[in-house]
């Protein structure tokens, strides 16, 4: 016998569970199609997996490429989630409270792409295992596992306990679905009852971890910043590198955001849950965020350029006007350029601009990822090693198919997970606050 | 209440700031990098091992090694640090052998091909024995014995004359070596000045100063590792170091480690050198003794002009800035420092050098080697040496039966000495001679491949045919083997029993090759088939070989080198070190220094500036006669040394480029050399190139011509066009263009053929008419994107 | 041992890391276990105090 | 303890390239073949390059053309850059100064490829194979003990190797001594590379040793070391030319 459930009012609570009561024919058909994608990405790791990592594009000296790119990206859109709610939670910022779990959700299901690239670009996943039982503290790359893992591990309980009272809603609200779920429900909400002290000790909670997800935000990028930032490579080997991760992470994160609450908002019809004002409070928050990166760089470049130390340049060069100019010039544009003069003059209330400027940033932001790793290593300290044909990377089919299945794989995850939870916070966004 | 602080805080104190300081400390190490805790481990090896001391034969040099033998397998070369030539040092290729033995494509038996289906297949070595010693006996009993003819490669050692005296128990003169490719200009040269038909060996370690006339002597000379040593000690062994001038169109290794690179215009190294030879004797700097006492035709000769006055008539350096596009300053101050920091040396090319590819080119190699007699580098420290060969044990001698006799007495079907008045060889012509219609019936190839290896090889192609029984020894299924009715691989030399003579030191050496490995495959050593056929020939020519192997025949005729049969065996080598100087003028530079060789011209000691051997053949020819031999000067000049102009096939408004094949160290000379998958993968590190060929250009011409570098071309000549791409060097002339030589197979096997193109093809494919040398510079070509 | 030597041991040597990577997750599975306890108890009525 | 180091006179290097290949055959390095070569995936632990090292540097018009070469085997740095980031210390440097692989080990991060500067780490793309009978030339030396694989053992795929300085050859050197009773001299150890090296450019020997060669030599004025800016302490030493 369950007790009696507390509930906070919403009159929002249909719009919100609508999606859950049903799986579509066109989820399916979706479904369908992300789990293809992912199934010719699985082929593609296959022989990978069978033939070594020779069926990618990667060489000497580009030893990182395609993969490793996908695993700052994802853990840079990863910071979406944190930010949304642990940073804006900590300022208080109250209008974020709908989109929380949204962005929390696009937090939780991207880390283990982020964490799957960097074991796809092993070359002998079959010895992970060693990391554990000979890891050197020493390697940055014990300092990500650490990191990254225990972020994950946080994101996910940061983001199941504010699910909890929605989980509970679900258990006793959806008596029409199916008794599987009926019982996922049971067994995920813990119990809750939503009375007493539960509201009070979550809140608390939540305020709590905020803070140490915060702290997490900040260490994770730049953490991984630093596998690369503690090698002494031209380009990479500067202290701003951990910043500048960092920024660009909460950038393409953010925009992350804005693409997934406008797709939300069309295709469950939320448009009355998530108003058109929530855009225009993201489109503050990317203005700074663009001037913000904007900023990184040009103390980037122009440290670099006006230093001109010789190899240092090289690697300037390459992106200036070398093999990279097409990407890096891309870049500028869909960073900077498009998407400052979407924010300033076409966005505002405007959603259709935002999710465009939002796409711009992202592929912008991937493109960025790549030019961070990439160039570097095609123009090595020690020139001379190049012969023909080397310091260029062209990906593989295998590794297109690869990125393009994590990709794939996110979405699905995201989808599906609408399909079962709630995804705009019931309680969160409820009109009468605290329990009676 | 004033709180004093005691001396207990004080430690406590002192205690946190000492943690403290150590805490930091640590972090220094934290950053740094420690040594790693040994774990015990153990070394696991072969169960049973052995050195073998043997030589080396992927070049010419014939460096000895010690080949480790593990588990039956041979694993790995070194070099033998009692040879001489390479004192423990090995090449790239000499280290690659293994995958020589080891060779996926390597020939596994005997085989017969049938002419009218190409089809090839494996016969006994009984039946192949056979089928020679009948053919042989077939053209005895017709009493054509000269109708064999044995084409053969860089044979030294026993091996060459063992082939010698084959074919001459057999009765025919038709012996073709194949130095009319490379060295035999050089030979030429030293030939009708000194009088001696040879390479000299220079004396690298007492000389000072260096000026190599494109003799590619770091990549490929004729004996790379022993002018490698020679070169390095100079600079970096002993106290003073060497200069070293290199005079090369192409910079290549010699020219980027020289002090000087000079890039000549091709084929104008004789103007080159006697503008040096006019300043060195205008500012009396020659060596007055050895030109008064020991020279020939430095002054007037009755009527006839001497060296001296011709070369202050016609080579100034104002007029030779003009020929060669070296400034008249810089052949000054080269002169002045060559002639004045004795002893110096001028290096003849020997494979690759950029002669011209005409009579000239001979004349070209007199006048460098000239510039060696003028200051009296002849036969003398630091200058050049005569080398000597080990003292074998006579061959029994031959007595031939009248149809042997009759055969030697014909001329030599490649023309040297007939058609070819000068030429000893004339290896790339035998296609055309067989083609003009001389007949040969049997046409053996031993360590050969002119169908790939000479320019216009694919006559050879249409020679063969004319042909009726061609049989290739090589291990490989070359280009050459490709067309031969009979295929009769010879073990590698890894597998095998010969030796070699050591050159390149001036003191006699000799270098054994023994079977590290017992045959792979059902091969056998053409020394061991020959013997066969020559036993089942039976007569004379049986009588001739009574050995039973060919291990036999070594150990016979180096029963007096000084060593008895098993040091010799243990060490691999046997040599007397220690040249000693021939004094001038004394009985044995007459008898073994100068003039030895010479067949018209006395042998009386004197080096000839004026070449009295060359006087014998041209100096009564008229104009017109000279003409056809492409000799533009008449009278005392045609004997004289003297620059002729290249008279190249191409002109130079449509084919602005003279092409040059080159030689690299990595792929070297042999063509199985192109079917070792690792030298393949480091064959082109100049440029960064593997498995494949290119052309190199200068950026000037390069831009001229839109090209960018790796943008794919056509080099296209009178003779052929080839696809390849294109790469920017800097230190090349801008009006030649090189491609790497050994490309281009299209056999051998799976890791040489298809790769790259074979830039001989378009190559001039005429021979010199008065020294039937192939002509390898004459040839321009122009490029276009393609 | 001096904390120098523990400190570039902890940091150099092979394993340490390991352990610590395991160390900070399993502390941290422990904390959030606890506190997720915590919040549900929240929940109970404890006749101790009764809320209203 | 003795401090292995290599000391080059690029003098005497005549850029043949036989320590590359002498290399090939004593460790068993494959080839990788023409495809994998182009995509810059060829495997020479002990590569030559022409200079310059920085691609900027002048190196002349012509005719005035400098044209320079570099062999590059391990720098074995007393502060490598390779051995920091290593998660799992499958390398390491030993306490004789060679940075070594363990290739039982190795996950094939290739963070020690990407941060070494240069460039003397190589990544076993595919499984390295020998077209029979190709194979039976492979060097049957191995160096093995718990958890441990090294020496010129032929690698997986998906691992790093690089240059050891021979260390099987010291392995061996230190046995036979032992097996004949006496104490091992420094000399009796040198890597295939300085073994075969054609213009006796190469020296090898003991650091900590004053007197040795290698000592004399790195105290020459012509002494450099590549990159040492960078603070990684290479005991691979080279002589300027000239």
């Amino acid at each position: 016998m369950l007790p009696t459930t507390f509930h906070p009012q919403n009159n929002n609570e249909a719009v919100i569970l609508a999606p859950v009561h049903r799986v579509t024919r066109k989820d399916l058909l979706l479904w369908a199609v992300l789990l293809g994608i992912m199934g010719i990405g699985v082929y593609a790791y296959l022989t990978q997996w069978f033939t070594g990592l020779g069926v990618t594009g990667l060489n000497r000296p580009v030893y990182w490429g395609f993969y490793i790119t996908n695993f700052v990206f994802f853990i840079g859109l990863a910071h979406s989630g944190t930010f949304i709610s642990a940073i804006l939670r900590l300022a208080g910022a109250s209008w974020r409270t709908p989109l929380t779990r949204a962005a929390e959700a696009i937090t939780l299901f991207s880390l283990p792409f982020g964490v799957g690239a960097i074991l796809i670009d092993m070359g002998r996943p079959d010895r992970v295992m060693n990391i554990f039982f000979y890891g050197r503290f020493q390697s940055p790359l014990l300092w990500d596992i650490t990191a990254v893992s225990l972020y994950l591990f946080s994101s996910i309980v940061f983001f199941y306990i504010s699910l909890l009272p929605d989980i509970a809603l679900c258990r006793d609200r959806l008596t029409e679905v199916p008794s599987w779920q009926q019982k996922m429900y049971k067994i995920l909400a813990l119990g809750w009852t939503g009375r007493g002290e539960q509201f009070k000790r979550l809140e608390r909670a939540l305020d709590n971890m905020a803070i140490f997800m915060t702290l997490l935000v900040v260490t994770v990028h730049t953490v991984v910043s630093w596998v690369f930032g503690m090698t002494v490579q031209p380009g990479w080997h500067t202290a701003l590198i951990g910043p500048f991760f960092l920024v660009g992470a909460i950038f393409s994160g953010t925009s992350a955001v804005v693409i997934v609450l406008a797709i939300l908002r069309r295709v469950y019809h939320m448009e009355k849950v998530l108003p058109v004002s929530l855009f225009n409070s993201l489109r503050k928050l990317l203005i700074v965020f663009t001037v913000a990166w904007l900023y990184m760089m040009i103390a980037e470049f122009l440290t670099t350029t006006y230093g001109a130390i010789s190899d240092e340049m090289l690697v300037v060069w390459q992106k200036f006007t070398g093999d990279f100019a097409v990407l890096f010039w891309t870049m500028a544009l869909t960073v900077f350029v498009l998407p400052l003069i979407i924010f300033l003059f076409l966005g505002k209330d405007h959603v259709g601009w935002m999710v465009v400027a939002a796409i711009l940033i992202n592929i912008g932001m991937w493109i960025e990822r790549f030019l961070v790793i990439v160039p570097t290593e095609t123009r090595p300290r020690f020139v001379s090693t190049l012969m023909e044909g080397m310091g260029s990377y062209h990906p593989s089919w295998q590794e297109i198919a690869i990125t393009g299945s994590l990709f794939a794989g996110l979405i699905l995850l995201y989808v599906v997970f609408t399909r079962f939870f709630p995804i705009v916070p019931i309680w969160e966004t409820a009109h009468s606050g605290e329990t009676k | 209440m004033s709180k004093m602080i005691t001396r207990r805080d004080f430690l406590k104190v002192s205690a946190v700031v000492a943690g403290s300081a150590t805490a930091l400390g640590a972090l220094k190490n934290v950053v740094s990098v420690q040594a790693a805790a040994e774990i015990p481990t153990t070394l696991q090896t072969a169960a049973d091992e052995n050195i073998f001391a043997s030589t080396c034969h992927l070049c010419s040099a014939g460096c000895g090694i010690l080949v480790r033998v593990a588990n039956g397998k041979v694993v790995k070369l070194e070099g033998n640090p009692m040879h001489p030539v390479n004192q423990g040092s090995l090449c790239p290729k000499g280290q690659a052998a293994p995958e020589l033995l080891y060779n996926p494509d390597r020939l596994t038996g005997p085989q017969k091909r049938d002419r009218s289906t190409g089809h090839t297949s494996p016969i006994t070595w009984d039946e192949a024995i056979q089928l020679v010693s009948q053919k042989l006996n077939d053209l005895r009993q017709a009493g054509h014995p000269e109708q064999a003819v044995l084409m053969h490669g860089d044979t030294r050692g026993q091996m060459r004359s063992f082939l010698v005296r084959f074919m001459q128990a057999v009765g025919s003169p038709n012996i073709i070596s194949h130095e009319s490719l490379n060295v035999a200009a050089a030979k030429l040269g030293v030939y009708l000045t000194q009088g001696i038909y040879a390479m000299p060996a220079y004396d690298f370690e007492k000389t000072n100063y260096i000026l190599s006339f494109g003799a590619n002597f770091l990549e490929a000379g004729s004996n790379p590792q022993r002018t490698i040593s020679g070169y390095t000690y100079l600079r970096r062994g002993r106290a003073t170091r060497g200069k070293v001038v290199v005079i090369d169109p192409r910079q290549g290794i010699h020219g980027a480690k020289a002090d000087e690179w000079i890039p000549i215009k091709p084929g104008t190294d004789a103007a080159l050198a006697l503008g040096m030879a006019n300043v060195i004797i205008r500012t009396g700097l020659v060596d007055a003794d050895f030109i008064k006492n020991y020279s020939f035709g430095f002054d007037n000769i009755g009527k006839a002009k001497g060296f001296r006055d011709f070369v202050l008539d016609n080579y100034d350096p104002a007029r030779v800035e003009q020929i060669t596009g070296v400034p008249a300053t810089t052949i000054a101050r080269l002169a002045g420092e060559f002639a004045s920091n004795k002893p110096s040396l001028a290096l003849l090319p020997g494979k690759g050098g950029l002669l011209n590819g005409g009579f000239g080119g001979v004349y070209a190699a007199m006048a460098v080697h000239i510039l060696n007699a003028l200051v009296g580098s002849i036969e003398a420290p630091g200058g050049t040496m005569t080398q000597r060969n080990m003292p074998c044990v006579e061959w029994p001698r031959l007595s031939s039966d009248p149809t042997a006799k009759k055969g030697l007495a014909t001329p030599r079907m490649d023309g040297a000495g007939s058609k070819f008045q000068l030429g000893r060889n004339a290896y790339q012509a035998v296609a055309d001679q067989i083609l003009d219609g001389i007949p040969v019936e049997a046409l053996f190839l031993y360590d050969a491949n002119p169908v790939f290896e000479t320019p216009g090889g694919s006559r050879f192609a249409e020679a063969f045919k004319k042909v009726p029984f061609v049989v290739s020894f090589s291990s490989f299924l070359d280009e050459s083997a490709e067309l031969a009715d009979l295929i009769l691989p010879e073990p590698t030399f890894l597998e095998r029993w010969g030796d070699d003579h050591i050159e390149g030191l001036g003191y006699p050496g000799i270098s054994l090759y023994q079977p590290a490995v017992d045959p792979l495959y059902e091969t056998m050593n053409t020394g061991d088939f020959l013997l066969k056929v020559a036993e089942t020939m039976g007569g004379p020519v049986a009588k001739a070989f009574p050995w039973k192997s060919y291990q036999e025949v070594l150990q016979f005729r180096l029963e007096n080198i000084g060593t008895d049969w098993k040091t010799f065996k243990e060490l691999g080598v046997w040599f007397t070190p220690g040249y000693r100087f021939a004094r001038r003028g004394s009985q044995k530079w007459v008898n073994e220094i100068v003039g030895v060789d010479r067949l018209n011209a006395p042998r009386d000691g004197y080096f000839d500036l004026y070449s009295r051997e060359l006087y014998c053949f041209l100096g009564k020819m008229k104009k017109d006669e000279l003409a056809t031999l492409g000799i533009t000067m008449t009278g005392d000049g045609t004997s004289l040394p003297h620059y002729e102009e290249t008279n190249y096939a191409g002109d130079e408004a449509t084919y602005p480029f003279t092409l040059n094949v080159i030689t690299l160290m990595s792929l070297g000379p042999r063509s199985e050399a192109a079917n070792m998958p690792t030298l393949q993968e480091i064959s082109g590190m100049t440029v960064g190139e593997t498995w494949s060929s290119w052309l190199e250009m200068n950026p000037e011409s390069a831009s001229k011509l839109g090209l960018r570098d790796m943008d794919p071309v056509w080099v296209e000549s009178p003779f052929g066009k080839v696809n390849t791409k294109v790469r920017i060097v800097k230190g090349l002339r801008p009006d030649v263009v090189n491609m790497p030589f050994n490309q281009g197979h299209s056999a051998v096997g799976r890791f040489a053929r298809g790769r790259g193109v074979n830039g001989l093809k378009l190559l001039n494919p005429a021979s010199e008419p008065l020294s039937g040398l192939a002509a390898f510079t004459n040839t321009h070509v122009k490029v276009r994107k393609s | 041992m001096d904390i120098s030597e523990l400190i570039t041991k902890f940091f150099t040597s092979t394993g340490p890391g390991g352990g610590m990577i395991l160390l900070v997750v399993s502390l941290a599975a422990s904390i959030y276990f606890s506190m997720i306890r915590w919040i549900l108890r929240g929940g109970e009525e404890p006749e101790e105090h009764p809320s209203n | 303890m003795a401090k292995w180091s290599m000391v080059i006179d690029l003098e005497k290097c005549v850029a043949c390239q036989g320590c590359s290949i002498a290399c090939r055959f004593e460790n068993n390095t494959p080839v990788v073949g023409p495809d994998q070569a182009l995509m810059g995936r060829a495997m020479r632990w002990n590569d030559v390059f022409p200079l310059p090292i920085n691609a900027d540097e002048d190196t002349g018009e012509y005719p005035n053309v400098t044209s320079r070469y570099i062999p590059r085997p391990c720098m074995h740095c007393e502060n490598p850059p390779c051995i920091k980031v290593c998660p799992v210390g499958a390398t390491f440097i030993d306490n004789e100064g060679i940075v070594e692989q363990n290739y039982a080990r190795c996950i094939g991060c290739r963070f020690c490829t990407v941060a070494c500067p240069y460039g003397v780490r190589y990544f076993n793309w595919l499984e390295p194979k020998w077209e029979a009978p190709l194979g039976e030339h492979l060097n049957p030396d191995r160096v093995e003990g718990e958890g441990v694989l090294e020496g010129p053992v032929v690698r997986p795929r998906g691992i790093v190797e690089k240059c050891t300085f021979c260390v099987h050859r010291l392995i061996k050197a230190r046995e036979r001594a032992e097996a004949e009773g006496r104490d091992f001299r420094a000399d009796e150890y040198v890597p295939a590379c300085v073994q075969t090296c054609t213009g006796k450019a190469r020296f090898f020997g003991d650091l900590d040793d004053p007197a040795s060669t290698v000592s004399q030599l790195a105290k020459s004025t012509r002494a450099f070391r590549v990159l040492e800016e960078v603070g990684t302490h290479p005991k691979t030493i080279y002589l300027r030319e000239g």
